[in-house]
């Protein structure tokens, strides 16, 4: 019973999803944006009803899942995540041709696989779960599948995908055989028990797995596909690969790295600094010409990436906490993004850059929360995104303190915090610099509306009242035994 | 009384929030606002100007809000001398800045809250005395100004080929720039000191030396981009030209200030290895400033680009100032730091009179305006002096209090400095006198016979606000340097006693029996 | 020391009237100045009321105090009121000096002052900038006096300023005249040219002595034994401030263009006290150059080459006010050489008494402008004394006092300067007779030219009038001190160490005498005719007279130099900044990032094998880096 | 030398060779029936390693049902020759290029003996019991998760392979 | 019975499988081909997992081997039933037409 207490968030979820799919059987087509509102709406209050869940310090099902606060962290942060994004596919639905229940439930199906990733302690598990978010999102990405785009980019996340998952499974296999268990505290004990530097054939194991997750958060060397599958995606899964799909990407990474693989951290840093350096540097610098708002989010969120690897990299008890506080405000910020992103495409039909030209004064609100949105990612004050980076080097300075090199990683990070802003401030200027060439004002629905001021108080909100999320994170982040 | 400090800081930007909720339709009451909200902190501050106590040298008025405990960070104001004058600046700046705004009609509203916002932004950075707020407040000062000038900024075609998009953008990325660099510096600090309270890293702290030796230069060059320091100082012509009135004003009034603020409150308290390791590199750059960008300013023929050269140029004295690492000359940068806020502001915003109504601010183009616009050019004329180093205004005592300073410093080097410096005034004499000779001495021109001067008391105010303040402080300059001093002493130059200064301190106390009288 | 001076009292002053009087003295004009600006603008009598006033205060308030100096031997030395300090290392006072010189100083510029005030209302009646007049000549007043009074180093270099802006201000006076304008500007750059040497050379002084109190500098500067390198810089770098202010070669050239002023200022300003203000300068720093052998010379050297230089330019000249102009800069190179040769009393006593007659002569030219609506060119006038009568007499007066013609004041002043110059150095004693002599002839010139002969331009001449009374009272007040000055021969006396020249020969002093003399002779011989003319001069003179009549090209000289030197550099920085740091620097930065965008952006060909390949090779060169090495 | 070494090289060479020739045959409809023996020879192999269960797994779900799906697909998707065009140089280059530094690194890799850091304590006899019990005690979670997943692949191919609903 | 086979040789023919699919993928253009290569993938894998549990003497691997296979027949179904669609859009199954959405 005790183990049903810790999946019942994913029990909720998936039942939910087959009940919609049930329930899409008697829905007459017109009501389809309805039943997305209500399933936003029911997802919303399970994230209410996820606070009234205590965390529990030892694990379940053989030591295979958790419920600490750091899962409890991502939990919520996926059900955040699956709520807004549901509100997305509801006013997405019109271009949905067929299968709009399904389209949410495979949602639903997908933030299951995800809720899952966030208590992974286990190889097994952890293959299991990726496995299940990953096909999921195939399937969804190519959900317009009479649409070109989306079938390329489902082809292409698929094949990369699997080939992704074939060097995760690969390397477990090396770490399996390599120390003999699956399981993360086991390992850890494990390495800890053992002596001088690992054995050439673990770290060739763990390497793969790294790049394997890497897939997931799209670091370098494994980051080519994202924007390619950012830009053909229907935008709402967009929006849940990067919210969520990387979020469970970093989320495993925290747990392979900060849980299992914390002893050999000697063996792995440096390599991490070194991604998160190249990460930074290609997504801010491919990001620069692009036109296409979702391609050039897709470089950000590589760029993105980048930055917290950076706080990974770190090894200490600030780098987690930024990185998992900076999860945070970046699922605010994007959802914020791709909020405004569907509405204004829902009229111009198109998702190119100059398409936004003269958005202030076409939507005031829209124009806001777009701006507001691209201010946060690019790291401006008061916005949350600045407190995030903020942490962030100074994770990495603090690390500096001891080895100067990383002073290296910060002024890379620097550099690209400048681009980065250069190409955030492209979009800023088509909306308010520039002028529209048809000038005609664009609606937002109410529940919209509701979720834009919803992000956007929560950009605001935590860029200048830090604490509370601040607080969760550290606590989420005191699981791991860093200093 | 302490609270007032931070209500002084934040009125505007809760000010910037009502204006939020406030519907656009109605221009006029956000304009009453804002008026009011700047207005107000102005009174506060001089109040608390009045009853700052000139005898003591710690921060003042400290109020603190714990913030954010994990990091020790607490929301916390105060003033110093040096702080509480450039407090006054960003007071006395901003409310004419929102005065001289009556010439914006579109968008008032995003407009009133941007610039609110950009105020707060400044005086937060010039009163906190928490490295994270002072760059958080730093940071925010940025992208306010970037829509500023590129919603209401105009910039004429000239040789210098650009747009105001280019111009704005190239700004924020500047800014950008030196204000992540700087905040690599301090984390490090931060790291090293173990503390974000300002007061508490200057008074029990020591640094590492390689820290000081890494985090220095970050600072140095971080805040050097803000303050137009050579050869990081092309954004800030472009940029005054391309920005509306009130922008240009509280730009190349308050917000360069901020880089010059930022090495005296924290480079060289903070670091004084590095500070002595890299002074004399500040010196030569500063020398670069004075004279290349007063040279470049010769060759200018857009009065705002004119006005940005020397405001380059200006920023020089500052620096060399600084570098002089002795009190005579930190405490001259400081009070130049506000004569030329005040005077670069009140040029602008003279400026930003006649091109309302001209459209064309051009120097060759114009001709005899004097005729038409008497009392413009009569501020015009003054701000002038003002900023070619006459005395009667605040200008001239710092000026030449940077220059005893840097002599005072004594090497070589230093003296070489100085001779440039006052060399400079030359320079800018020329270039200003001729701007002025040439478009509102001469012939009358009759194609602006559609000038108006200003007349009514609300026009005429703005200015001679801002040229009795340059006055006030010319004529009698202990007024700041008092308490400037006081401060600059005990906690800046007092972790830096040099050599030099000793020797100079003792041989004076030694000549000066009246030092006292 | 000077505490012992300090006779009343404890606090800067607010106590009893003598002290207190300093101040008002000063401040009043200030006060009037002020007002005018800010109150009385628009009401010009009013305006004009104002600063008469202030300046008659001051003059009876200098009056007794020179009295109660002279007759009751008390001075009043109020405490200085520190006006900048930081700390013990700089310390800025704001102070009074009331010894003899000031006090003679002041007198004369409230004198001379106050006459030219009247004249003005006269002159400058019915022009529109009438009360803006008023109020810069107030504001010049107070900063004269300011320079007057200073106690230290600081304090005079602020009224230096101030007494260059007023100029700057009333040089340009009729704005809208280009020529005007451009004058203004010419004064104000080359006097600062001239200030940037000053201010070194107090920094200099400074850096040693860690003062700039003039008492405590006399009296320590033994004590500092400074080498004899310092002391000769500091002391020339202090005269390249007297030679901005008192128009010495090379910085002569603004002196001549700031005749665009209006002609009461010219006598103000440009003849009778600021141009002063540099010898006056020197003087009260005599304990500091005369000290340094090397310093003297120069400046006796540069004193004597721009006395003669400027003669010789004068004799050439057309314009009325010119040839008065260039006369002045003799005049001051005079002075300058006496300082020079180490007579700073008879430098005072030439510029007390050339105060006057210079004034004189530069308000008579004024009135005969006026007679002839503001034509200044010399040849279009001619046998206006009938006209004019008392404008006549009285410029004869001056003359003969600017040549040096017993027993008028020039005289006197002037043979105290060839005196000591025969002592001191022989080459310089000669060169100040040739300049004496060419003073006596270009002034004859310029009064036959103007008074005698036949009128040459008759409408003008018919419509030619005496002025009013407001301007001729001045005219006569002025002529009287001209004429009497020179005979209280007290004055060098009064100044302090009486200068101990031994009786020289009859014969010398005759000379003297004869110099002048034969100079009018000569301009009477070429000049006293109904239509006389340049041209035997012209002939006479050939090469050397175009010379002259060119300034010597010192102009062309400076406007190529401001062309080529300063303009090459000014453009090359700009060039630079916009090339160089603009287009290639930052430009290049940003285009050169674009471009690594674009290549980066290469790695997205979009084909699924070609990623995969990338996948492979990312994990193998991994591994290679992390494990295989 | 015995029978079980024998049986491993040919299994391995043969599974190795159709490997190779899965890749390398034009005809897709080839290369699904190489991977089929593919399939087989590595159940060989399993069978060698003791695991009968996985052996038997995998000859049912891949060399079955997989396969078929494969060759259905092939035949209703009937590719054209034109799609059969031969491989681009580039290609095959890189390809080859990465597999060979991919056994090279393994190959100095596995040249340290693998010493486990923990081994189980007795045999595995390859029985259905000794997988299957901790199948549904410890890995119940993973199995669940599995077969939500599996709904999930139904759900996608249904929705992405039927034909247009106007 | 007795054997010369160790865990290395096993793991060397996992590891030329891997590198087979590995090339497969790159080399070749046909989307089915692609995939039975990412099948190799996976096959490799359980070759090594299965290897290792047995000189482990842990079932954990094999147990792993199980879920691979299970999960990859439904990774099968999804990725053909993607690629019908695909061709059902476009008529090919040649991933070289897949590069609309580049740089």
């Amino acid at each position: 019973m005790m183990s049903l207490y810790a999946i019942q968030l994913e029990c909720l979820i998936a039942t939910w999803g087959i009940v919609l799919l049930l329930v899409d059987a008697f829905t007459p087509i017109p009501n389809k944006r309805l039943v997305g509102y209500m399933a936003a709406g029911f997802v919303a209050v399970a994230l209410l009803y996820s606070f009234a869940i205590q965390p529990v310090a030892e694990p379940f099902f053989h030591g295979m899942f958790r419920l600490d606060p750091f899962a409890l962290y991502f939990k919520r942060l996926f059900l955040l995540a699956l709520a807004v994004v549901l509100l997305m596919a509801a006013e997405f639905s019109p271009r949905i041709e067929s299968g709009v229940a399904e389209f949410y439930a495979l949602l639903m199906f997908c933030a299951v696989g995800m809720l899952m990733t966030a208590s992974v302690n286990d190889f097994i598990l952890l293959f299991v779960s990726l496995e299940l978010v990953t096909i999921t999102l195939y399937v969804l990405a190519s959900y317009l599948r009479r649409q070109l785009p989306s079938l390329e980019a489902g082809t292409k996340y698929l094949i990369l995908g699997a080939l992704a998952s074939g060097f995760t499974v690969y390397g477990i296999a090396y770490i399996f055989g390599t120390t003999g268990t699956t399981n993360f505290d086991r390992l850890a004990d494990l390495l800890r028990s053992q002596a001088g530097t690992p054995a050439p054939a673990f770290v060739f194991g763990m390497l793969l797995v790294l790049t394997g997750l890497g897939f997931k958060i799209s670091s370098v060397p494994l980051q080519v596909w994202t924007p390619d599958v950012y830009q053909g995606a229907p935008t709402p899964v967009t929006a849940f690969l990067v919210v969520g799909s990387k979020a469970a990407g970093f989320a495993l990474l925290l747990r392979v790295l900060y849980a299992g693989l914390l002893p050999v951290s000697m063996v792995w840093n440096t390599l991490i600094a070194v991604l998160a350096g190249a990460t930074l540097l290609y997504g801010n610098l491919g990001a620069i010409p692009q036109r296409n708002i979702k391609r050039l989010l897709g470089y950000s969120s590589i760029g993105h990436a980048g930055y917290m690897l950076m706080g990974v990299s770190a090894v200490n008890a600030l780098g987690a906490g930024a990185v998992l506080f900076y999860l945070g405000q970046y699922a605010f910020t994007n959802l914020c993004a791709f909020l405004a992103i569907i509405a204004v495409t829902a009229a111009t039909r198109s998702d190119e850059i100059p398409s936004f030209s003269g958005l202030g004064k076409r939507s005031p609100i829209l124009g806001l929360a777009l701006f507001l949105s691209m201010m946060s990612l690019a790291g401006v004050p008061p916005l949350s995104g600045f407190f995030g980076k903020f942490q962030l080097f100074a994770a990495v300075v603090q690390r500096a303190q001891t080895d100067s090199s990383y002073y290296l990683l910060a002024l890379i990070g620097a550099a690209a915090v400048v681009i980065s802003l250069y190409f955030y401030l492209g979009v800023g200027r088509a909306i308010y610099l520039q002028e529209a060439e048809d000038a005609s004002p664009i609606v937002v629905s109410k529940p919209m509306r509701f979720g834009l001021y919803v992000c956007m108080a929560a950009m605001i909100g935590i860029g200048i009242f830090q604490r509370p999320l601040v607080h969760a994170s550290i606590v989420a982040a005191k699981i791991f035994p860093l200093h | 009384m302490d609270i007032l400090l931070t209500i002084a800081v934040l009125l505007p930007l809760i000010a910037a929030f009502v204006a939020f909720l406030l519907p656009a339709k109605n221009p006029k009451a956000i304009r009453a606002l804002a008026l009011f909200a700047t207005g107000v902190s102005l009174l506060i501050t001089l109040t608390l100007f009045a009853s700052f106590d000139r005898t003591k040298s710690g921060y003042q008025f400290v109020h603190s809000i714990s913030w954010l405990p994990s990091y020790g960070c607490s929301l916390k104001f105060g003033v110093d001398g040096i702080s509480m004058t450039l407090l006054l600046l960003v007071g006395f700046v901003s409310f004419c800045g929102a005065f001289v705004s009556s010439e914006i009609h579109e968008r008032e509203k995003e407009y009133y809250i941007l610039f609110l916002a950009l105020a707060t932004g400044i005086s937060g950075t010039f009163c906190t005395m928490d490295l994270f707020f002072f760059y958080f407040f730093y940071e925010m000062a940025v992208i306010p100004m970037y829509l500023l000038i590129g919603m209401w900024g105009s910039l004429p075609p000239g040789k210098h080929g650009r747009t105001k998009e280019y111009a704005t953008m190239k700004l924020t990325l500047y800014l950008t720039a030196g204000a992540v660099l700087a905040l690599i510096g301090l984390l490090a600090i931060y790291f090293a000191g173990g503390t974000l309270d300002i007061e508490r890293l200057q008074h029990n702290v020591v640094l590492a030396r390689t820290t000081q030796t890494i985090a220095f230069p970050c600072l140095l060059f971080g805040f050097g981009f803000l303050a137009s320091m050579w050869p990081f100082h092309t954004w800030s012509p472009l940029g005054y030209a391309a920005a509306p009135t009130a922008a240009s004003m509280m730009h190349a009034g308050v917000l360069k200030k901020l880089g010059a603020y930022g090495i005296i409150r924290l480079a060289l308290p903070l670091l004084p290895e590095g500070a002595r390791h890299w002074a004399n590199l500040l010196a030569v750059l500063a020398c670069f400033n004075i004279l290349y960008a007063g040279w470049a300013a010769l060759t200018q023929r857009d009065w705002k680009f004119v006005i940005g050269y020397s405001s380059v140029s200006h920023m020089g004295y500052v620096l060399l100032g600084i570098a002089t690492l002795n009190v005579v000359g930190v405490s001259g940068a400081v009070l130049l730091m506000f004569a030329h806020g005040v005077m670069a502001a009140l040029t602008f915003s003279l400026i930003g009179f006649f091109y309302h109504q001209t459209h064309n601010r051009f120097v060759p183009d114009l001709s005899g305006l004097a005729r038409k616009i008497p009392f413009v050019g009569v501020c015009m004329v003054m701000a002038v002096m003002a900023s070619s180093g006459l005395p009667g205004f605040a200008n001239f005592a710092s000026e030449v209090l940077v220059f005893l300073g840097s002599w005072q410093q004594g090497s070589t080097l230093f003296r070489v400095a100085t001779i440039c410096a006052v060399w400079g005034i030359v320079v800018t004499a020329t270039y200003l006198l001729w701007a002025v000779r040439t478009s509102f001495f001469g012939p009358f021109d009759e194609k602006w016979s559609m000038l108006k001067d200003a007349v009514s008391f609300r026009q005429k105010f703005p200015y001679a606000l801002l040229l009795a303040v340059l006055l006030t402080v010319g004529f009698y300059p202990r007024l700041l340097t008092d308490i400037i001093r006081q401060s600059v002493a005990t906690s800046v130059v007092s972790h830096l006693s040099t050599s030099s200064e000793a020797t100079a301190a003792s041989a004076i106390t030694a000549s000066n029996s009246r030092a006292t009288p | 020391m000077n505490h012992l001076i300090y006779m009343y009292g404890t606090d800067w002053g607010m106590g009893r009237f003598p002290i207190c009087s300093v101040w008002i003295l000063l401040f009043s004009p200030l006060v009037a100045a002020a007002l005018i600006t800010l109150v009385t603008g628009k009401n010009k009598a009013l305006s004009a009321a104002l600063s008469i006033g202030a300046i008659l205060l001051s003059f009876t308030l200098s009056l007794r105090l020179f009295w109660l100096f002279a007759f009751k031997g008390i001075q009043h030395q109020p405490h200085p009121f520190p006006w900048l300090v930081i700390g013990n290392s700089v310390r800025i006072e704001f102070g009074m000096t009331t010894d003899a010189l000031a006090l003679l100083m002041l007198l004369v510029v409230t004198g001379v002052g106050s006459a030219i005030h009247f004249y003005s209302l006269g002159y400058m009646k019915g022009d529109p900038g009438f009360s803006r007049f008023f109020a810069c000549m107030s504001l010049f007043t107070f900063s004269m006096l300011g320079i007057v009074i200073s106690s230290n180093f600081i304090q005079i270099f602020i009224f230096w300023e101030l007494v260059g802006v007023s100029s700057y201000l009333l040089i340009g006076f009729w704005f809208e005249k280009p020529s005007a304008a451009e004058a203004g500007k010419k004064a104000f750059l080359t006097t600062r040219i001239g200030d940037v040497g000053m201010m070194l050379g107090i920094l200099l002084l400074w850096s040693h002595a860690h003062t700039f109190e003039f008492a405590e500098l006399k009296a320590r500067l033994p004590s500092l034994d400074l080498s004899i390198g310092t002391l000769a810089l500091i002391g020339v770098l202090i005269f390249t401030g007297a030679m901005g202010k008192s128009a010495q070669v090379p910085l002569h050239v603004w002196l001549p263009d700031a005749m665009e002023g209006p002609t009461p200022v010219s006598a103000l300003i440009h003849a009778a006290t600021m141009v002063a203000a540099g010898v006056y300068m020197l003087c009260r720093v005599s304990w500091l150059i005369l000290p340094s052998e090397t310093a003297l010379w120069l400046i006796a050297w540069i004193g004597g080459i721009t006395a003669l230089m400027a003669a010789s330019i004068a004799i050439a000249q057309n314009d009325i006010k010119r040839i008065l102009a260039y006369s002045t800069l003799s005049q001051l190179g005079y002075m300058v050489m006496a300082v020079g040769l180490g007579g700073p009393t008879q430098a005072m006593f030439h510029l007390t008494t050339h105060a006057f007659f210079k004034a004189l002569l530069f308000l008579g030219a004024g009135s005969v402008i006026i007679a002839l609506h503001h034509e200044q060119d010399i040849w279009k006038m001619g046998g206006l004394w009938k006209k004019t009568p008392i404008t006549f007499w009285t410029f004869v007066i001056g003359t003969l006092a600017l040549a040096g013609v017993p027993p008028l004041s020039g005289f006197y002043s002037k043979d105290e300067i060839l005196l000591l110059a025969f002592e001191r150095n022989q080459p310089l004693f000669l060169i100040a007779v040739a300049t004496a002599f060419l003073t006596a002839y270009y002034m004859g010139r310029e009064v036959f030219v103007v008074f005698c002969g036949k009128p040459r331009d008759q409408h003008a001449y018919d419509h030619a009038h005496e002025s009013p009374l407001v301007m001729t009272a001045p005219l006569i007040f002025l002529a009287l001190f001209s004429i009497i000055t020179g005979w209280y021969s007290k004055v060098p006396d009064f100044l302090g160490p009486p200068h101990e020249a031994e009786r020289h020969s009859l014969l010398l002093t005759g000379g003297l005498i004869a110099v002048p003399v034969f100079g009018f002779i000569v301009a009477l011989r070429l000049y006293w005719k109904p239509d006389p003319s340049d041209a035997p001069v012209k002939a006479a003179l050939g090469k050397l007279w175009t010379l002259v009549e060119n300034k010597y090209y010192f102009d062309e000289l400076y406007h190529w130099i401001i062309k080529y030197v300063q303009g090459t550099i000014a453009t090359t920085c700009d060039v630079f900044d916009r090339w160089i740091l603009q287009r290639l620097g930052i430009g290049g930065l940003s285009v050169g990032t674009g471009l690594l965008g674009r290549t980066v952006r290469l790695l997205q060909t979009g084909s699924i094998s070609g990623y995969a390949f990338f996948f492979g090779l990312g994990a193998t060169v991994i591994i290679y880096y992390v494990v295989v090495r | 030398m015995n029978v079980h070494d024998i049986l491993f090289y040919c299994f391995s060479i043969a599974m190795l060779v159709c490997g190779f020739l899965v890749i390398f045959s034009r005809n897709p409809v080839a290369s699904a029936l190489f991977l089929v023996l593919l399939f087989v020879f590595l159940a060989g192999l399993f069978v060698l390693l003791e695991a009968f269960f996985i052996a038997a797994i995998q000859v049912l779900v891949y060399a079955g049902a997989v396969m078929v799906l494969f060759l259905f697909v092939i035949m209703l998707l009937d590719i054209k020759a034109s799609e059969r065009r031969k491989f681009r140089a580039l290609g095959v280059a890189g390809g080859i290029a990465v597999a060979a530094a991919f056994v090279w690194e393994l190959k100095i890799i596995l040249a340290r003996p693998i010493k486990p850091l923990s081994v189980g304590s007795q045999e595995l006899r390859g029985g259905l019991e000794q997988v299957v019990k901790p199948l549904f005690a410890n890995y119940m979670l993973p199995f669940e998760v599995t077969a939500l997943l599996l709904l999930v692949a139904m759900i996608g191919v249904v929705l992405l392979s039927r034909k247009e609903l106007k | 019975m007795t054997t010369a086979i160790t865990l290395n040789d096993y793991l060397i023919v996992s590891g030329l499988l891997f590198a087979l699919g590995i090339a497969g993928i790159i080399i070749r253009r046909n989307a089915l081909v692609i995939y039975m290569a990412l099948e190799i993938n996976l096959n490799a894998a359980n070759l090594a997992l299965v290897a290792f549990s047995k000189f482990n003497k842990l079932v954990d691997g094999q147990i792993l081997a199980f879920f691979i296979i299970a999960i990859a027949a439904a990774e099968v179904a999804v990725g053909l039933a993607i690629i019908v669609a695909l061709y059902r859009r476009k008529q090919t199954v040649s991933v070289d037409e897949l590069t609309t959405m580049r740089l």
